[in-house]
């Protein structure tokens, strides 16, 4: 059973069209990975499901439902009730994922506050132990963003994310600003929580050997199209797209190194 | 440690500025002998101004002048004021109340102007409500602040006798302080403007929308929160133009102030007062400025944590 | 043979952080070593000392046998041109207000050089239209701005700009890491194309097990700024490799 | 209810206590009779000066000094009037009267420069002898000085105590002074209850406050707002004849000093000088045209000689100078004459008179570059300037003293061109020395003749002084300059 | 559309600020004593001032005096503000330390406040207003210079400059002069606004230019006496500033934006000015 559908999803500006109608489903605890290289749309196609799409952005769409719900007709009040309860983001530049202002605990508070009516002490007990969950120090929470390590950062902003079990947690380039070793730690975690929990993640990138480790299902895009989809083993075996495959050759390996990468489309960059 | 580079700062700033006011008034041509001498109404000859010279030991060499100078700042004693005789401390501290009833009556008109101003523009960011706040702004940072008093003086004082022309009490004050206002508030207006727009498209903001905060929590914590900044840094240098427009403003109404004071010290000479007003000046500078600083601690804790976190 | 850099034991701190704490290495002629780390692990650190764009606390740098430690005015004018550097950040590598022209033929223009052995002799126009022939871009990059090109392309011209003084030593701190896969590809073929031609050594930094097992013969793995392993290309499944190495190795397998 | 001045009702007071509302030019800048730099406390009618000076005849009466007597104008003897009370009650003896000239000398360079008191000695309650440094007629004259006020500086307090119809009740030298009756006044009882006195050099804000009823009398309204003051039928404007002259300096040690030092040439910029015209103009008709240093017809005023004025009488002196003219152009070796003047803002008339002269001059091909001193005093003496627009008291506490003292004396500060001339300083030295009254006032008119023939000065123009008040009020004189003079009397009052 | 008309307003001022004195229909400094303080009419546009003379020219050869001294004293400024930014940025250490402190000590004292000591000290003249003034405005530019270099200081390419044996000279010509110019452009034409208002104040303080040049600050002061009888002698130079304030002020945030982003903070650019 899908948990969002969108069909004929189209993101413009007052004066150009950046999405073209992409179509995509995810399933009850499916893991999709969207793939594209920068400038693709992949990030304002997943801003549209909840309605975070920047001033001066409109998106139409002929079927936009998620979980047994319209999204296109839903209020502000709604959205507002669906975000980070129901749907949580994740996104890139975890140096901003929290006011500079505030300490951690705090705008984790925050969300609870905004979605629950908990008792204070029951608050604090959820954050902190949904840190715990992300094997982070408890003291996280008395803490100011610029006190933490980058990784631990956005951890953090996972836990911001988790607090509430949300169905649906959408991962905007959650990696590209750590370094590999970091990445690999965050995605661990959230892999681990999507187990535990069963929620669906829809996961950006434009890094596929990311998407390959952790997704069930990939989604290609290119120029606001969805190019290809499919699961990920069928597509890392038999890519279909151009796109898809040269993505895939540019992967350097760490056992039987070439020479030379290959690479499709010389003289692009 | 930070409290101590601050108190370093702080002395070697105020080393400087004994500095500059021994130096500005020496560098000056001229002395308070003439004055003191009444020579409008007294007929005094040259050899007597200099004797007189000679007994203030205005005729010392420079480097021991300034020792003494230095000798007596150390004891809290800003001299006598040649025109009066009295302590200047006590002259100044007399004017002192006047001028920070004006600048502070201003301030807060201003920061009111600016807090309607300001979030009108921003609300209203591009379209006509915020053209009138730009155009307000444009108007308040090119009109003479002595010009515009004395037009409202003849406007509302003069033609249309509703408010006092001077004195204190009364609403004697509206005119002074509409006037200084008006020149004090546009820096303020348009930099919460352009913050309040700026911070509504900062990541953070949008993540927390992304959380499902009310948009109530998000401006008033999160975008407020990251405006009131650039306000603050603006705070300590608007003060030069708050404290020069008094001046001008203290002029037009009459208002015994200290920068009254100031222009009579100037036109006779009475260095001791100048000198006290310099220094005056200066440590009201710092402390605003370390006043600004700590609020920026408070309004950033970044500021203050960064250094303790990695160390 | 002697080796084109040697380190000896270095040493930087920042305050209460040893960034480089101990380091010792070297690069022996054509090499090209790897340098593998998380963030903070002091690579790029490490980088600065031995391009003297910083003063180490203790121990030695030393390029062709001698000392770049304490040189002073023309003597370490002279030994910094023989060094480049390529770093992480394509879009501030390039002053903004300069052509892609003024920029890329700058280090050539300061030494008064006319033209790198490797291409053939011409204006100074002719000679920055093949190095950017090297490196694989049109000659109308030339009269463009930085702001006017993509991040490969800055990074491309940032190569052409560090061997055209034909260097002893070349250092990139992370050249790819801001890039797309597909464009880092394209990077990494290019580096190693003109590694080979030109037979320069180098330094390559990465946080990527994966682009430093691309680049380098010989690695080191840096973590809180000592050296805690160190490999040959063919060793990196090896027993007996350091716990973290084995740890990086596990992120990087498909 | 009311029967004789004594009120015990409260409510009967309010209703009939009589506040006047006055706004002078220049406020006190401290409370201390001695020290104060503008006459503010003199003014306010709380204090008396040994001698007086009588605004309508310009001569020195007995105020608290009865009468004094002395032989050589070197040891004098003040005979006190007796019956006198501070505002504390204390009584005025010679003791409090030496107590209080010992203080003005020793705070105030001024006063010890002018009254030159060698030592002083009480002889009895109500006498007190002086002794000069030197032969010093001119004493009785300086006694008159603002800051020679005789208060009781034992007295405890910042406010002053002196013995005049009123006393401080209030004194805010930034705000008002509030004053009251002295009901022990020595010469009768003052009229008014109270007396709230202002200060405001500003003088569209003196004007703005006499038309909007804050002040009842506001001495000197701006030149310019004179015709619609006297047009409102509520107000009166009281105009006389100041005792201040308007002139020209002339530099006589400067780069130009041959030019300066020929009379001929000062005649002709002398008839460059259109009196007249300044007069109606940037004086706006409140002034007299003046030609000499005294003028008017005061006792030592000299026979008024008028000047020739125009282009014409110019160019002829200016010949008669050696200097050439040709098509109404003047001109030395063939090159135009170019001349510095220096002026300064304190009194706004005086940069317009600049600018007339050099219109003027223009026209005979002289240019004159004006410029604007901040301060006046300190910028003539160091002598790079050719004239000067200059305004100083002439008649200074009805002597020709101080002014020829000042402006011509040898070494006088305020000989700013450095004039020297021995038949003039002898002169001068004679007349310092002369104890007759009857003689000084022949000596003065001498020397301000000689000066005229001279024409070492341009003499142009007497301002006058003037003040608006209510028609309410009466008792009220203008006094002809505010130095001299209380300007809040016993007989002031408001109906 | 709305764009073009500024322009063209700045375009037209300045063009009368060139030509002001050619333009004037009158002597600005004659004297007619028989033609004084006659409003605004067909003979004298501007009607004439307490000395007859014509407002409208001295309106028109008096902006060059308040324009030209302004721009003087912002052009001195500059040329020692700039360096001095550039090296303290550059060099930083204790040489940028101390130099802070210098320009700290010069800002402390808000710059209305300084400006009339020195005019008031040394009393009224050109000389004397463009002293005062570049005293209080050199430390902007340093200050807004040095955060600029500091800004571009961050950046790799300076060291790449610095390996390729660069020297400081020429780095800072090279690099760092056309970083600097566009801001400290913008900041100087913002400047022009704030320096005239200054002159203007420091003229009814009794501490400008001086008469019978005409100059718009002076003019004002002259006519302060006759606000209440002949308000247009203070209504017409007041607006002619507050014209040209404007036209400045509007011209130098175009710049401000057009420059800011890519140079300085924008608040660096307001907070100096
Ligand atoms: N607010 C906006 N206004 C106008 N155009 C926009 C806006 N946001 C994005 N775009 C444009 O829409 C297109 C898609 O942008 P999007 O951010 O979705 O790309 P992306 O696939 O997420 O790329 P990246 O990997 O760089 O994040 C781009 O061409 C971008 O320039
Ligand atoms: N200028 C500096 N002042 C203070 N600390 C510094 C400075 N530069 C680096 N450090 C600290 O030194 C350590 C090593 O930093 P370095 O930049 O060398 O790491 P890196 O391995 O290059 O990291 P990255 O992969 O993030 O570039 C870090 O802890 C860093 O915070
Ligand atoms: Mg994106
Ligand atoms: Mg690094």
């Amino acid at each position: 059973m899908s948990l969002l559908e969108i069909s004929g999803l189209r993101v413009s500006t007052a004066t150009q069209e950046l999405v073209h109608g992409i179509d995509l489903t995810i399933d009850k605890g499916e893991w999709l990975a969207v793939i594209g290289e920068s400038g693709s749309g992949k990030s304002v196609s997943a801003f549209s499901i909840a309605d975070l799409l920047p001033r001066g952005l409109t998106r139409t769409a002929d079927r936009l439902m998620f979980d047994g719900a319209d999204l296109l007709t839903l209020s502000k009040a709604g959205y507002r009730e669906l975000r980070g309860n129901r749907i949580a983001y994740v996104f890139q530049d975890y140096q901003q994922a929290f006011s500079p202002y505030y300490r951690i605990g705090k705008q984790l508070d925050e969300v609870l506050k905004a979605h629950t009516d908990w008792k204070p002490e029951r608050r604090r007990e959820h954050a902190a132990a949904t840190l715990e969950r992300l094997s982070l120090p408890g003291d996280l929470l008395h803490r100011y963003p610029f006190q933490v390590s980058g990784g631990q950062l956005q951890r953090a902003a996972l836990a911001a994310a988790i607090l509430l079990d949300p169905a649906l947690i959408i991962a905007d380039e959650p990696t590209t600003a750590l370094d590999a070793v970091n990445a690999s730690l965050v995605l661990d975690q959230l892999a681990d929580i999507q187990k535990e929990k069963g929620c669906s993640v829809l996961f950006i990138t434009h890094n596929l050997r990311l998407a390959g480790k952790f997704a069930d299902t990939m989604a290609i895009m290119q120029d606001g199209c969805v190019k290809e989809r499919g699961t990920v083993s069928d597509i890392f075996t038999a890519p279909k797209a151009a796109i898809t495959r040269n993505l895939i050759a540019a992967i350097p390996p760490l056992r039987n190194i070439p020479a030379r990468l290959p690479v499709a489309l010389e003289g692009v960059a | 440690m930070v409290a101590l580079k601050k108190l370093g700062e702080g002395l070697v700033f105020l080393w400087l500025l004994t500095l500059v006011a021994f130096a500005v008034v020496k560098l000056a041509p001229g002395d308070v002998v003439l004055s003191m001498l009444r020579i409008d109404t007294v007929a005094v000859t040259n050899e007597q101004i200099e004797a007189l010279r000679e007994e203030l030991g205005l005729n010392m060499p420079i480097w021991q002048q300034y020792l003494a100078y230095l000798g007596s700042l150390a004891h809290l004693d800003f001299g006598t004021s040649a025109m009066t005789g009295q302590p200047v401390i006590a002259e100044i501290g007399k004017a002192f109340p006047a001028t920070l009833m004006l600048a502070g009556y201003a301030l807060a008109l201003a920061l009111i102007l600016a807090a309607i101003l300001g979030a009108v523009g921003a609300r209203f960011a591009g379209r006509w409500p915020d053209r009138g706040v730009l155009a307000f702004c444009m108007l308040g940072a090119s009109i003479p602040t002595f010009w515009l008093a004395l037009v409202m003086l003849n406007v509302f004082s003069v033609r249309l006798g509703v408010v006092p022309s001077m004195g204190m009490g009364d609403g004697g004050m509206i005119l002074p302080t509409v006037a200084l206002a008006f020149a004090v508030a546009p820096p303020y207006i348009k930099i919460l403007r352009n913050s309040l727009i700026e911070s509504q498209d900062l990541d953070f903001v949008r993540a927390s929308r992304s959380r499902g905060l009310g948009e109530q929590v998000i401006f008033f914590r999160h975008i407020l929160r990251a405006s009131l900044i650039p306000v603050v840094t603006i705070a300590g240098v608007s003060l030069g133009s708050l404290l020069g427009g008094t001046v001008v403003v203290e002029k037009i109404f009459g208002i015994p102030g200290v920068g009254k004071l100031m222009l009579e010290a100037l036109t006779r000479r009475d260095y001791a007062v100048i000198q006290a007003f310099i220094i005056l000046i200066g440590v009201i500078v710092f402390l605003i400025n370390t006043l600004v600083d700590l609020s920026y601690r408070w309004l950033d804790p970044a500021i203050s944590l960064k250094g303790k976190a990695r160390a | 043979m002697s080796p084109v850099l040697e380190i000896r034991d270095l040493v930087k701190t920042y305050g209460d952080v040893r960034a480089v704490d101990g380091v010792s290495l070297t690069v022996g002629p054509g090499e090209c070593l790897g340098i593998v780390g998380e963030s903070g692990s002091g690579k790029s650190t490490l980088a600065r000392c031995l391009l003297t764009l910083e003063r180490p606390d203790s121990g030695d740098v030393l390029l062709e046998g001698r000392s770049l430690v304490g040189l002073r005015g023309g003597a370490l004018k002279e030994s910094r041109q023989r060094l480049q550097v390529v770093f992480q950040n394509p879009a501030s590598s390039f002053n903004s207000k300069l052509t892609m022209f003024e920029s890329l033929m700058e280090p050539l223009r300061i030494r008064g050089d006319v033209c790198p052995s490797f291409v053939d002799p011409g204006t100074p126009r002719e000679v920055a239209v093949r190095l950017l022939d090297l490196v694989q871009l049109p000659k109308s990059v030339l009269d463009r701005k930085p702001g006017e090109l993509s991040g490969g392309e800055k990074q491309r011209v940032a190569i052409a700009r560090a061997i055209s003084v034909e260097p002893t030593l070349m250092v990139f701190d992370e050249p790819t890491a801001s890039l797309d896969v597909s464009i880092q590809a394209r990077v990494l073929n290019l580096l190693q194309d003109l590694k080979d031609r030109l037979g320069i050594s180098a330094v390559f930094i990465s946080h990527d097990l994966s682009a430093v097992q691309f680049m380098s013969e010989r690695s080191i793995v840096l973590r809180g700024g000592r050296i805690v392993d160190e490999f040959h290309r063919d060793e990196l499944f090896d027993d007996g490799r350091d716990s973290y190495t084995r740890e990086l190795i596990r992120l990087f397998e498909d | 209810a009311c029967g004789s001045g004594s009120s015990d009702s409260t409510a009967d007071a309010t209703a009939a206590d009589k506040t006047l509302n006055f706004v002078t030019v220049y406020p006190a800048n401290t409370t201390d009779a001695h020290q104060v730099q503008a006459s503010f406390i003199l003014n306010s009618g709380a204090v008396e000066t040994l001698v007086g000076f009588d605004p309508d005849t310009l001569e020195l009466y007995p105020w608290l000094a009865e009468s004094w007597d002395t032989d050589d104008a070197q040891h004098w003897t003040f005979h006190l009037r007796e019956g006198v009370e501070f505002h504390n009650g204390e009584p005025m003896t010679a003791e409090k009267v030496m107590a209080s000239l010992q203080d003005s000398i020793d705070v105030n360079p001024g006063v010890a420069a002018a009254l030159t008191i060698d030592s002083m000695e009480v002889v009895d309650e109500h006498t007190l002898s002086i002794t000069t440094a030197d032969v010093y007629p001119a004493l009785i004259s300086n006694l008159v000085h603002f800051n020679a006020v005789i208060t009781d500086v034992d007295a405890e307090g910042d406010l002053p105590v002196g013995t005049g119809a009123f006393k401080f009740d209030s004194f805010d030298i930034a705000g008002e002074a509030v004053l009251s009756r002295n009901d022990s006044y020595w010469d009768g009882t003052a009229k008014l209850d109270k007396v709230v006195m202002t200060a405001n050099e500003d003088s569209n804000a003196r004007v703005m406050a006499l038309q909007s009823g804050d002040a009842d009398i506001i001495y000197r309204p701006g030149l310019e707002s004179l015709p619609t003051l006297e047009a409102d039928e509520s107000l009166t404007v009281d105009t006389v004849s100041g005792t201040r002259v308007y002139h020209l300096l002339y530099n006589y040690s400067g780069a130009n000093a041959d030019l300066w030092n020929n009379e001929e040439f000062r005649r002709g910029i002398d008839a460059l000088v259109d009196r007249q015209s300044i007069v109606d103009t940037v004086m706006g008709g409140q002034a007299t045209v003046a030609y000499n240093v005294f003028p008017g017809d005061w006792p030592f005023s000299p026979e008024t000689t008028e000047h020739e004025f125009g282009v014409e009488a110019a160019l002829q002196h200016f010949e008669a100078a050696g200097l050439d003219v040709a098509d109404g152009k003047v001109t030395r070796d063939g090159q135009p004459l170019s001349l510095k003047m220096a002026t300064y803002v304190a009194r706004a008339e005086l940069p317009q008179i600049a600018q007339i002269v050099q219109d003027q001059a223009r026209q005979v091909g002289i240019d004159m570059e004006i410029y604007v001193a901040e301060n006046i005093d300190e910028y003539l003496p160091q002598g790079d300037w050719d004239l000067v627009t200059y305004s100083l008291l002439t008649i200074s506490r009805g002597d020709g003293a101080f002014f020829l003292n000042s402006a011509f004396g040898a070494d006088a500060a305020q000989n700013h061109g450095r004039l020297d001339d021995p038949t003039l300083q002898s002169m001068l030295d004679a007349f310092n020395k002369e104890v007759d009254v009857d003689s000084r006032t022949e000596q003065t008119r001498e020397i301000a003749e000689y000066i005229d023939a001279e024409a070492y000065n341009s003499y142009i123009t007497v301002p006058n002084e003037s003040a608006a008040f209510k028609d309410t009020v009466t008792g009220w004189k203008t006094p002809a300059n505010e130095f001299e003079f209380q300007m809040i009397t016993k007989d002031l009052d408001i109906n | 559309m709305k764009q073009r008309i500024l322009i063209a307003i700045v375009v037209v001022l300045l063009v009368l600020l060139a030509f002001g004195p050619l333009i004037a229909p009158h002597d600005p400094n004659l004297v007619d004593l028989t033609a004084r303080l006659q409003p605004p009419g067909w003979e004298h546009w501007f009607g004439t001032d307490q000395l007859g003379r014509d407002v409208f020219s001295r309106i028109l050869t008096g902006g060059q005096t308040t324009v030209g001294l302004t721009v003087l004293a912002l052009a001195i400024s500059v040329v020692i503000g700039v360096p001095i930014g550039l090296i303290a940025g550059f060099r930083g250490g204790r040489l940028d330390w101390a130099l802070m402190r210098v320009v700290d000590a010069f800002m402390a004292l808000p710059e209305y406040i300084v400006a009339m000591i020195i005019a008031g000290i040394l009393g009224a003249g050109f000389g004397n207003l463009v002293l005062a003034i570049v005293i209080v405005k050199w430390v902007g530019y340093a200050r807004l210079t040095r955060s600029v270099v500091m800004q571009e200081k961050a950046k790799d390419y300076l060291q790449v400059s610095t390996i390729s044996g660069a020297s400081t000279f020429s780095i800072l010509r090279r690099h760092m002069m056309p970083h600097v110019i566009g801001p400290v452009l913008a900041l100087a034409t913002l400047d022009i606004g704030k320096v005239i208002l200054l002159v203007a104040s420091l003229s009814y303080l009794g501490l400008g230019v001086q008469p019978p040049a005409p100059e718009w600050g002076s003019m004002l002061n002259e006519a302060q006496t006759y606000f209440v009888t002949a308000p247009y002698l203070m209504i017409i130079p007041g607006c002619a500033i507050l014209i040209v304030v404007v036209a400045a002020n509007w011209l130098g945030d175009q710049l401000q934006q057009r420059y800011a982003t890519g140079g300085a903070r924008k608040e660096d650019v307001d907070v100096a000015a």
